[in-house]
């Protein structure tokens, strides 16, 4: 008795089904339908497409700061794993999961064009708004996931943040209520390396991220995310033992920000070129299609074919956030959703504000 | 109608409103088994259960992200902060989200969640446990803040702030916890949030206070009359947030002279805010300096010394025979 | 002297401390290689050291609560907050810690540290990038809060909150960082912290700002001359608290009229204390109600709307001829 | 490589040295001088008599609200691995360890008695003041071992918080950092199985608290909270590698509140008399007694003769602290060490208060 081990109940695995070079592990093949498989295939392109026309739109000047997403496109496969009526409960670089998951990127552009209208999320769909304090959304998700024990729904929450995100306390609490409460609910890490200029190796001092759910006796699961079939196996197991009442899990999705931070950021004051270009040949995307070229279900000439397809859905999308901006013009709107019923000091301030407007164009 | 402590007002309002709606729940430290440290959610938790009455684990952002989570819902989380001097803790999940989910979503979401605290002095309490910094939520663009000063209205209040559609961080004078008792009629009642209420009638000065300050004030308006013959009008504001300017601007534009109490720190404090609204709006009704009575910038000393700090029939009484001789 | 922006100005500032106090060292988020996000800190790392220059964790509270403990140790740290949007994570600390522990020790302890964080908008950034919410510091008693309004002031206040015995929350407009560049002499230069400063005198109106909003404040101030031949005096506030309200108190004085801006909501906002002090202590004196030109009381548009949303010329204009109409 | 474990560097332990009946595992006692056995004993007693002796004050009306620390006596075990200039940096319930710091007992009582005062720290001691805020002075331990490690300095800083202080955020930020940085830290969770009346297992999930470590790769181990000798191993084995460069470490004492949580609650409410009664039979004096017995380092008649002097010390502490309130009468006093210098709307209103209080003297 004096000195002795403890026992845990839970270890913490490492999951890669298909390598860097798009060499399958078959045994461990999840089992997806062909059309599944397309679908992710191509949300992952046209996230891959959009982030890079946001880009050009940001250089341009016609939308401000945006968090580029490329190379972390393989998020996307815990995304798949949802029912339409689960909850994604985002930070600010799941454009991928949120495309999957039927934003609109008009919607995108508004928001970042500089709209409050951007930030509209339509009935139908049970996303929360893009979160920017970091970790802060994971606590939203844990209480929704109460909420859903609570109404005994099938629901589940699932939400997204990233390796700097562990840092901070809310982390911690939301783990710890949702393993108290034994709450439906996954918490996916993107570890990318990086928090904007801090690499994840000085953002904690463990080996994963992963192992933080021990603390929790929570599941822990590091997954290679730049694998989609991995991070869709690790998801549907998190996600089937959440749905039938096993609680949350903490997956670590290992992946990398090919990119900038955010489009003010200059990555090269802190990071090398050859960090960047060992990790471009890891491209989610490209491992993906090979698997899927093997498997029979794309050719070149059909990759090709769904570039374009995307290509033209974002061209039309981009004529929509047009029409939006032109229908956004009123700048009242400001006050629009402060409250369910505006209080008089409101008023009177909208009132100042369109005094203001109307006095200043007769000025002109 | 029976006659009630604040702490038993406010536990009846939760009752009935948990009984009549399942969607609230209410959530905290030691809110359960031990019914709030204060007692307010006292029996809760035998009548509806742990689901609905829910002991969570010791943080603050966390009770107040959760609350927020829920509420995205469609749920009304009434969550309690054990102390107002820990809500702090809380802060960037309530500036940061419950006061702007309505907004950043363009109305699809809200989050109707009740944020109780109590708060204040004059209950010779450790550290941390007698601040007033309700300035800090009234100053938040998104959040309602509420102070009562009577277990009726406390009750009346808190159903209001239950059913608003909106987050409403709601204050409660311990002092005024088991101070005194009044009828509550046992059939529901509210009042509207954003309402202030004439409690005594006036015509020589406007005394504008709130909450546990509110007693000295009403106290030092009677002294005023009978030892000085001045007949001081009291406003118990109710709302620190959104402030009814109405009330209190018709009532000075009446006196010509007010005076604000508080027990918060003067500077940058609730009363500040008055006395602007004041200047705006009733300028040249002004005979005098509009005096703040309230706490000083300091931290609120230990026990010992706490009844100097905090504004007392004293204090008051000073301040409205200088403001009337001015 | 050189020519320098603000953001040059203040990184002068650290290098100078650095050099000549071991004692003072730099943290937060990104602070290191990146130089911090607006490049604050730039090229500290390589002069001090990762030691002395410390690439934190992604955590607020963390970053407060651990400089609190280097200050207890003697130290003198310089936290930055990487956007004061983001400091209400920190808020307990600064509160509960960080402005008591002189007192709540007796003044065996003190906690000589800086919170810096950039603050306000105008600068097209993303939700919570562009916040103005000085007020929470400005009433949290035993904390200073200062906001410089050009790189001169920003670089010898800077050095005066590193050298000050308590702590300072010390909030840099953004706006204002690379807005234009100014002479900064080489040689150290301190300003006293609590002090404000007459920026343009005039006889007709006294205009009293800080920070961002002090530069449309002096373009009014020049058009008001230009197109309206009135004379207003403009006040640099520097300092939030403890506010000099002897300065603005004298100009009010010959003025007789005054119009407050900034950009923070205006409820419960700063300038309601400076308003809140102008009645007690010029009361005789005002001619007309005093104009608060602020920020609306929502959370500030995305950056389309931004510019109608904060106080500019225009507005201040009206508002300094309705008040010498009134 | 698929799905498999992932190594981690550290196991958790739980270590028992003297158990309940004063039985020793004497393949691990740790080597501690007689003299200082004793003067844990000593320390150990006066904590208890001045607990109970504080909670007469309080039920008296002569003291106000505080938290009584019966059963957490074992505690001294950890402080006394410190040197002189190390640092203390408690929660509310650390009187046994203050007192062995040299805190004094007239202070307390200033402090619990309403007095500013009663904050004051010589000079000399480098214990921090009570925090209540829970969890957040763990931060202030870190941080100060940042600057301990900064200065090059053989100090180490220790903390002491609750079993509920490992929910909040501040917890986790303190972990994190001080593993980041490799700081000379020991956190020391006495975990007396309840938070008010929230019992540990409620408060987490977790199996153990000690476990919690694993999240930041730092060494945690469990103790036996009521065997001061295992608790003394324990911080010992953790000073030592924080002394020597090996950086933070965090304890787990499995302890137990023998009393209320403060002299406002009630445990009635929320607990049996059969929990408490059984660890009354785990008490960590009656044990260490035991043990210095067999050890022959005290007799039944050496044991009431400390007895006797801690109580004739409590005695005297009382009537310095009635001179020092004597001494305390000035409420203009409120006013002092708000900052360095005092500004001048603080100077303003301390007048305002010094007339006020002239005025109804006056009006008397
Ligand atoms: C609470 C908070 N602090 C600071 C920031 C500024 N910030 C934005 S993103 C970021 C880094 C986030 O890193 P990580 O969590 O790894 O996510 P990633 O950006 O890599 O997707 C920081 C510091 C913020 N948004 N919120
Ligand atoms: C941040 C914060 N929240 C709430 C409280 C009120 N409170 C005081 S002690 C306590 C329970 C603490 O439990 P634990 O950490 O286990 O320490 P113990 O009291 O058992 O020593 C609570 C909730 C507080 N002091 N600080
Ligand atoms: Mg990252
Ligand atoms: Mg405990």
């Amino acid at each position: 008795m004096p000195r002795k081990e403890i026992d845990l109940p839970y270890r913490v695995d490492h999951l890669s089904i298909l390598d860097e070079e798009g060499k399958l592990d078959s045994s461990i093949e999840p089992l997806i339908p062909d059309e599944v498989l397309l679908k992710i295939h191509r949300t992952m392109i046209l996230a891959r497409r959009f982030d890079e026309r946001m880009l050009i739109l940001q250089r341009q000047g016609r939308i401000g700061t945006f968090a580029p997403i490329k190379g972390q496109e393989a998020q996307i496969g815990a995304a798949a794993v949802l029912e339409p009526d689960d909850w994604l409960v985002p930070s600010f670089r799941e454009m991928p999961a949120e495309l999957w998951r039927g934003k609109k990127m008009e919607s995108i552009l508004l928001l970042y064009g500089g709209y409050n209208e951007g930030g509209y999320v339509p009935e139908a769909v049970n996303n929360l708004p893009v979160a920017i304090p970091v970790g802060s959304q994971t606590l939203h998700a844990a209480g929704l996931a109460y909420a859903i024990k609570y109404r005994k729904q099938r629901q589940i929450a699932m939400t997204f943040f990233g390796d700097g995100a562990t840092s901070e306390g809310d982390f911690h609490e939301a783990m710890n209520f949702s393993a108290v409460f034994q709450v439906p609910v996954v918490f996916v890490i993107q570890n990318n390396h990086w928090a904007i200029s801090v690499p994840r190796s000085r953002q904690t001092h463990s080996k994963t991220l992963a192992q933080k759910a021990l603390a929790y006796d929570m599941p822990g699961l590091q997954v290679d995310g730049n694998d989609v079939l991995a991070v869709y196996a690790g998801a549907k197991e998190a996600a089937e033992r959440a749905r039938a009442g096993g609680g949350p899990s903490l997956i670590e999705c290992v992946t990398y920000r090919m990119s900038m931070h955010t489009t003010a950021d200059d990555p090269k004051k802190y990071r090398t070129e050859e960090e960047v270009e060992a990790w471009i040949k890891r491209d989610p995307i490209t491992r993906f299609q090979k698997y899927l070229t093997a498997k029979g279900l794309l050719t070149d000439d059909t990759i090709a074919a769904v570039d374009a397809e995307v290509q033209s859905e974002i061209k039309a999308a981009e004529e929509r956030w047009a029409q939006q901006v032109e229908k956004a013009l009123d700048p009242l709107d400001m006050f629009a959703h402060a409250f369910a019923e505006m209080p008089p000091h409101l008023l009177a301030q909208k009132e100042e504000l369109r005094q203001e407007l109307a006095g200043r164009k007769k000025a002109e | 109608m029976a006659k009630m402590t604040m702490v038993q007002a406010l536990n009846l309002a939760l009752h009935q409103e948990m009984e009549k709606d399942d969607r609230v729940i209410v959530l905290g430290e030691d809110v359960g088994l031990d019914g709030g440290v204060f007692r307010v959610t006292d029996g809760l938790i035998h009548k509806f259960g742990a689901e609905r009455v829910i002991d969570t684990p010791l943080a603050e952002s966390g009770i107040a992200g959760f609350s927020i989570g829920m509420a995205l819902y469609g749920l009304r989380p009434v969550c309690e902060m054990q102390f107002s001097g820990f809500d702090y803790f809380a802060m960037h999940q309530m500036e940061s989200h419950a006061a702007r989910l309505r907004w950043r979503s363009q109305g699809r979401f809200s989050v109707p969640m009740v944020l109780r605290a109590p708060c204040g002095g004059g209950v010779r309490a450790l550290e941390h446990h007698s601040e007033s910094r309700e300035a800090y939520w009234a100053h938040t663009p998104g959040l309602k803040m509420v102070i009562p000063s009577s277990p009726r209205n406390a009750r009346s209040l808190l159903i209001s702030a239950i059913r608003d559609p909106d987050p409403v961080v709601f204050y409660e004078p311990k002092a005024v916890y088991r101070a005194f008792r009044e009828e509550v009629p046992e059939d529901e009642e509210t009042l509207p949030i954003g309402t202030s209420q004439i409690v005594r009638e006036g015509k020589d000065i406007t005394l504008i206070s709130y909450g546990a300050t509110l007693h000295p004030t009403i106290e030092a308006a009677s002294e005023l009359k009978e030892k000085h013959g001045i007949e001081a009008e009291v406003i118990d504001l109710l709302t620190i947030s959104p402030l009814d300017d109405e009330l209190f601007t018709a009532s000075a534009r009446k006196t010509g002279r007010v005076v604000v109490v508080h027990e918060a720190p003067r500077s940058f404090g609730p009363g500040a805010e008055v006395v602007a609204r004041l200047v705006e709006k009733a300028f040249l009704y002004l005979e005098a300096p509009i005096r703040r009575v309230t706490g000083f910038d300091i931290v609120i000393p230990l026990f010992q010394r706490e009844q100097e700090y905090l504004p007392g029939v004293y204090r008051i009484v000073q301040a409205v025979r200088e403001t009337l001789n001015f």
